[in-house]
């Protein structure tokens, strides 16, 4: 068989040197993740393996051949009670144990930096602090707490990466969030994982985990030249939010300086915190989220604005963070500043001209 | 004179109100559904031969998979037992002439038949490609196919399954012969009632729920549509609260063929009758309290998934006792191999499985990483496929000398039990290892790396193809030129043993009074001994 | 045995014995049959009731997410017509009842008048109901079909709330109203497909007891069909103070 | 036929009847009047009190549930069981949202 051996062959390398049975463990919370994993799978193999003997012994022993007369037994309360109790304790073990590594995974700590990602057919979309965007891939430091905030603007996708073990549905309406940290730089499966359509298996990318050094360096190559919060302050101003959000003193809307990650009264007279979920419900649903002392006059910017521009505009609010911006917005959007958010890019300079607000208002 | 020769004639069947005949007419149709579905789980696995998406566009095989998930839950698993064998032998196990509502049994054949056909039709006119899920807003507003068809067809399917659920129920309370207590009951009827409570509560869910989606599609204002301040996720709640349970009604009824395969057996009585039987109700009560857990990573609360994951391993623990109670079973009995016990150390050994890589997704931190891949795919298909089809084909041939007259042929029908277990591991184990690298599921493309494993999976369908057209073949055969079987072949010790095969119309010559336990098979030796004396 | 206030049916009857007409073959006793349909429609009953629930799971969370929507939007539907309708089904249900009393006590004529009662107090009940859903087409209130929130944005446009004082509602609280609507007739238009399948049903049990069939001692029917109409009734016995009267003080 | 004894059939008199129709419209009007008043939280929880206390009467009287066997009342409280189970159990996940956000 010439013919065949070589096709054999050559499937053969190509399956040998990229078979895989264990995906990389390239974040923090992967080796917790599969030391629970191991256990139940060492529990489970225990239990399989008692229940095969079980069978086999008593197939054996007990066989028509060896044993002639069935011997009737009623039941034993004790060994009863054994597995029901042993079983149970074992599932409680991995309740608690499976439940403070979920607790983790979806609890970011407070100095993460954060990506937006938005999901839609059939696409994922990463934007970064810096304004700097990605299609069907995703950036990240090595040894740096990231935290995704998702967005679906569609249908719902999940945006999983099998290396670092974390996976969270990005569904509409709604924010989302994960984090991870990623530990060996390389490249890794980036999945969506909930069924999304007639693409859903097109719907993939990369993960690229890089040195903080090489991270920097990708950073200055690929900003689009405005960050995503001088992307919302131009939305800001063309939307004229400006025209009610500013610091005169007759304004009809609240001063939005500081206004994240404090505590709101609303009129309803509940407190909230104004949190990124808080500034896109306000400003797609804004009569359920009216400050104290205000009127609910505010447009809805539901079916107006992208997710794209939403996630600028909250990005903008949360880097809002003196009066001094604000009246700076309200005067003119050319003047931009540098260095605004923690995360934006150093010593980049805003030029005033590139349209990188364009696409995100919906014509 | 029998029931299958009692009348002839098409008429007759289809206006019967005879709860055997029915049962036959639901198993011609189902096995029917069963190999359409059969046919469509075959092309997903050849598309999955290679990486890329080339045997059919990635739109035709969504919708191949999608039709292959409603076909086989709602037209094959949720009926498959309780429509067939449970039919033809709740009754009888009771000592009654037939189900309290003949007229209602055959109503649900009608709805069922009804429904497969409107799902046929929805499937040749373009399909559906939501997936069995129908995850809105993906159905509502984002796909072009026949939503709302197959909604309707899933709908009336519903209401079959409800009315042989109550059927069911009224004729396990009300018609139970004298001296059939409830603890003298074959636990066979056990799991069925408990599946009977699930089919009743909950399957009206998921029909306000499929209500809801056709409704949003056509008037199109949306309870579950973000954009008009809906929830996408009370969708959720609502179809899983049906379709949580609804795996367990595709479950119990295959435990409770194991019951009385593995008794029949091994001779001696099932280990902790009242353990069993509890933990069947167990099952179905604790069974509507996990259905969160399809829904961990969606965005529900967080504390709401503590509750959840809590709940999930207590329903955990009933499957275990049952599990635990067959293998000591065994203990001293006198067991022999014949082709319903090697089904049933396959259930046994399958479900095992498939039950406790059901807590690997039940535990919240795992789940993250397994849900959604081809782990929950080799889960569920170890629960339905090589638990619940394995029990299918374990009843089917357990009572098949007494629904047809005949024995099937021994030697080829172990052999194919033999092929299908080791066809349904070669299938269905790698994918286990394929989700835990994290290939997705309802891909019809994937990366490089897993296509050994795929290869595997394929190469095992295969053979399990094999182990599955085998019965249809030495089944059908058995009908004509199988060896008479006699009226208890395995003297087994069920009331539906006690009068000949295939039965009368009536079932029973008179009445039978239970005075005895049941899986007694000292009182069997005894009437033997009685009949001996009375022909001397 | 039917002027006693108790009936002991069928007991401890032999297997064989004189059966009547209207019993099956496979029942022992009328009495087993009585009880299997009767315990039979009162599991069909939970269905129903789970089946309301998906429904009403659905508005209890959407009214408390968007209250001031559902409160301005219940102030459209007019508490005269729909306490009239309370009323008129609750009469139905007292005939309804009356209906089985008198098949239990085998009054024929008075069977057939309490059927005929209860069967146009149903029709009246889907009248009433007609001119309410004319009334939210013409306002263009149905959800789906040209919905205007002109009502919610201006109530002042609209003499019909006047009474209530309502405030404007912001124009993204305004769009929620067509949620209520929507819930409105997915829950009304679905308990009045149960009337009207109910009402058919006593077309044909009104012809049947004519002829006599349910005053001769066979009344399971009646009372199970009667089991199904007071549903019915109960459901809207909640519909009623939840679509209705969520807030009618201002 | 069995051990399980047939149910006794109990026929309600028409005076009880009325009674209870006479008391379920009463429960309307009060309802109707409910709603006129402010009462804060407690409106909703007047209104479905009412309602209940109405529904409680049709299933005790009208659909003869309180002389019925244990069975009937059984299924009853499985109904509504199952109901509070689906309200219940949903409703674990919409009150925490809120509660800190993640």
């Amino acid at each position: 068989m010439p013919h065949i051996s070589p096709v054999l062959w050559q499937f053969l390398v190509k399956w040998m040197t990229n078979f895989a049975l264990f995906p990389p463990e390239a974040s923090r919370i992967a080796p917790q993740m599969d030391a629970l994993y191991f256990f139940m799978v060492l529990v489970s193999l225990i239990g399989l393996t008692i229940v095969i003997l079980l069978l086999t012994s008593f197939s054996i022993l007990y066989s028509k051949k060896r044993h002639p007369v069935a011997v009737q037994v009623e039941g034993s309360t004790l060994l009863e009670a054994t597995w029901t109790i042993v079983p149970l304790g074992l599932f409680l073990v991995m309740f608690v144990w499976g439940a403070l590594i979920y607790f983790r995974v979806y609890t970011p700590p407070a100095n993460a930096m954060n990506i937006y990602v938005v999901g839609k057919q059939w696409m994922w979309k990463a934007e970064h602090p810096g304004g700097q965007h990605e299609i069907n891939s995703l950036h990240v430091p090595a040894g740096r707490a990231v935290q995704l905030t998702l967005i679906s603007q569609d249908v719902f996708h999940s945006f999983s990466i099998p290396a670092f073990r974390v996976k969270r549905e990005a569904i509409p309406g709604r924010y989302t969030t994960v984090w991870f940290e990623a530990t060996t730089p390389g490249t890794y499966h980036l999945f969506c994982t909930q069924y999304c359509g007639t693409e859903h298996s097109h719907m993939i990318g990369d993960v690229v985990v890089l040195s903080p050094d090489d991270y920097k360096k990708w950073l200055a190559s690929s900003t689009s030249g405005a960050s995503l919060a001088q992307n919302g302050e131009r939305l800001f101003a063309s939307l004229s939010c400006n025209a009610c959000h500013n610091t005169r003193p007759d304004a009809r809307g609240p001063n939005l300086a500081n206004v994240y990650g404090s505590k709101l009264r609303l009129s309803n007279g509940q407190t909230i915190v104004a949190d990124e979920a808080y500034l896109r419900s306000a400003i797609l649903n804004p009569s359920q989220n009216v400050m104290q002392g205000y009127a609910p006059i505010m447009p809805t910017y539901q079916g107006q604005v992208s997710e794209d521009g939403v996630i600028a505009l909250v990005e903008y609010i949360k880097n809002l963070n003196s009066d001094y911006r604000v009246q700076q917005t309200t005067n003119t959007t050319e003047l931009l500043p540098t260095n605004e958010g923690k995360a934006a890019p150093a010593g980049q300079k805003a030029t005033g001209s590139t349209p990188a607000g364009q696409g995100m208002v919906k014509q | 004179m029998n029931y299958l020769s009692k009348e002839n004639g098409l008429l007759s069947w289809l206006l019967t109100g005879d709860h055997k005949r029915i049962a036959i007419l639901y198993l011609i149709s189902i096995s029917f559904f069963f190999f359409i579905g059969g046919a469509l789980a075959g092309l997903i696995r050849l598309e999955l031969l290679t990486p890329q998406s080339d045997l059919m566009a990635t739109d035709t095989y969504n919708k191949v998979f999608s039709m292959h998930g409603i076909i086989m839950i709602f037209f094959f698993l949720v009926p498959s037992v309780p429509a067939t064998l449970g039919n033809f032998f709740i009754p009888m196990m009771l000592g009654a002439k037939d189900l309290a509502l003949p007229k209602i049994n055959l109503l649900s054949w009608y709805l069922y038949i009804a429904a497969g056909i409107l799902a046929l039709y929805a499937m040749i006119t373009g399909g559906v490609d939501t997936g069995w899920t129908f995850t809105t807003p993906l159905s509502t507003h984002y796909v072009n196919t026949n939503v709302i068809t197959t909604g309707i067809a899933i709908f009336i399917a519903g209401f079959s399954s409800i009315f042989t659920g109550l059927n069911f129920i009224v004729t396990i309370h009300k018609m139970r012969a004298p001296g059939m207590t409830w603890f003298r009951m074959p636990l066979f009827v056990w799991a069925h009632y408990a599946t009977s409570i699930l089919m009743v509560l909950g399957t009206p869910v998921l029909a306000i729920a499929l209500v809801l989606v056709v409704l949003e599609r056509t008037v199109g204002i949306g309870v579950f549509d973000p954009a008009k301040g809906g929830d996408p996720l009370l969708f959720q709640h609502l179809f899983w609260f049906y379709s949580h349970p609804a795996v367990y009604i595709m479950i119990l009824p295959g435990m409770g063929v194991i019951n009385e395969v593995i008794s029949t057996f091994s001779r001696k009585r099932v280990f902790g009758y009242t353990a069993v039987a509890f933990s069947s109700v167990a099952i179905a009560v604790f069974g509507f309290f996990v259905w969160a857990h399809h829904m961990f990573i969606m965005g529900i609360s967080n504390y709401s998934v503590l509750v959840f994951s809590l709940l999930t391993m207590l329903v955990a623990v009933p499957s275990a006792i049952k599990i635990f109670n067959w293998a000591f079973t065994l203990y001293k009995g006198s067991i022999t191999f014949e082709t319903p016990m090697i089904y049933s150390f396959g259930f046994m050994g399958l479900f095992t499985i498939g039950g406790l890589t059901g807590v690997f997704l039940g535990t919240s931190g795992t789940d993250i990483h397994l849900t959604e891949t081809y782990f929950i795919v080799a889960h569920f298909h170890f629960v339905m496929v090589g638990g619940m089809l394995m029990a299918f084909l374990a009843g089917l041939h357990f009572w098949w000398p007494k629904m047809t007259g005949r024995m099937y042929p021994e030697k080829i029908s172990q052999f194919a039990a033999v092929v299908t277990f080791i066809g349904f591991n070669f299938t269905f184990f790698p994918q286990f290892i394929l989700g835990m690298l994290g290939m997705p599921r309802r891909y019809a493309s994937y990366p490089q790396e897993f296509q050994v494993l795929n290869v595997f999976s394929t190469a095992g369908a295969t053979i399990l193809g094999v182990g599955y057209l085998l019965p249809v073949l030495y089944l059908t055969w058995s009908l004509k030129y199988g060896e008479i079987a006699g009226s208890n072949p395995w003297q087994a010790t069920g009331l539906e043993w006690q009068t000949q095969s295939p039965p009368l119309t009536e079932n029973f010559v008179e009445i039978p009074i239970m005075d005895h336990e049941v899986y007694d098979y000292e009182w069997l030796e005894r009437q033997k001994e009685k009949e001996v004396a009375s022909v001397r | 045995m039917s002027d006693s206030s108790t009936i002991v049916q069928g007991a401890t009857a032999a297997v064989h014995h004189e059966h009547p007409p209207y019993q099956r073959h496979h029942f022992e006793t009328i009495g087993q049959q009585n009880d299997a349909t009767n315990f039979a429609m009162w599991l069909f009953l939970l269905t129903e009731i789970m089946f309301f629930g998906g429904l009403f799971m659905a508005y209890l969370i959407l009214r408390n997410w968007y209250y001031p929507a559902f409160v301005a939007a219940s102030h459209q539907l007019n508490i005269g017509w729909g306490s009239a309708n309370t009323a008129v089904l609750i009469s139905s249900s007292f005939t309804m009842a009356m209906g089985v009393w008198c098949a239990e006590t085998r009054r024929k004529s008075g069977l057939v008048l309490a059927l005929v009662a209860t069967f146009l107090l149903g029709l009246v009940f889907l009248g009433i109901k007609s001119i309410e859903y004319t009334e939210k087409i013409e306002k263009h209130h149905v959800p789906g079909f040209h919905y205007s929130v002109k009502s919610f944005v201006d109530p002042a446009s609209d003499p019909d709330v006047a009474e209530y004082h309502d405030k404007p509602l912001a124009p993204d609280m305004a769009q929620k109203t067509e949620l209520y609507f929507f819930l409105y007739f997915a829950m009304t238009g679905m308990h009045a497909l149960h009337m009207i399948i109910g009402i058919a049903i006593l077309g044909f049990l009104i012809v049947r007891a004519s002829a006599g069939a349910y005053t001769t001692g066979h009344v399971t029917f009646v009372e199970n069909f009667g089991l199904y109409w007071h549903f019915v009734d109960i459901v809207w016995i909640f519909l009623f103070p939840l679509l209705y009267l969520i807030s009618r003080h201002q | 036929m069995s051990e399980h004894k047939e149910q006794e059939h109990h026929i309600v008199s028409p005076k009880v009847y009325l009674g209870i129709f006479i008391a379920l419209l009463v429960l309307t009007t009060l309802t109707v009047l409910a709603s006129y008043v402010e009462m804060g939280v407690f409106n909703p929880i007047v209104a479905l009190a009412i309602a209940v206390l109405k529904a409680v009467l049709v299933v005790l009287f009208f659909m003869h549930v309180k002389y019925s066997t244990k069975l009937t009342k059984l299924t009853v409280g499985a109904g509504l069981f199952t109901f509070l189970v689906l309200i219940g159990m949903t409703l674990t996940d919409y009150i925490t949202r809120a509660w800190g956000r993640w």
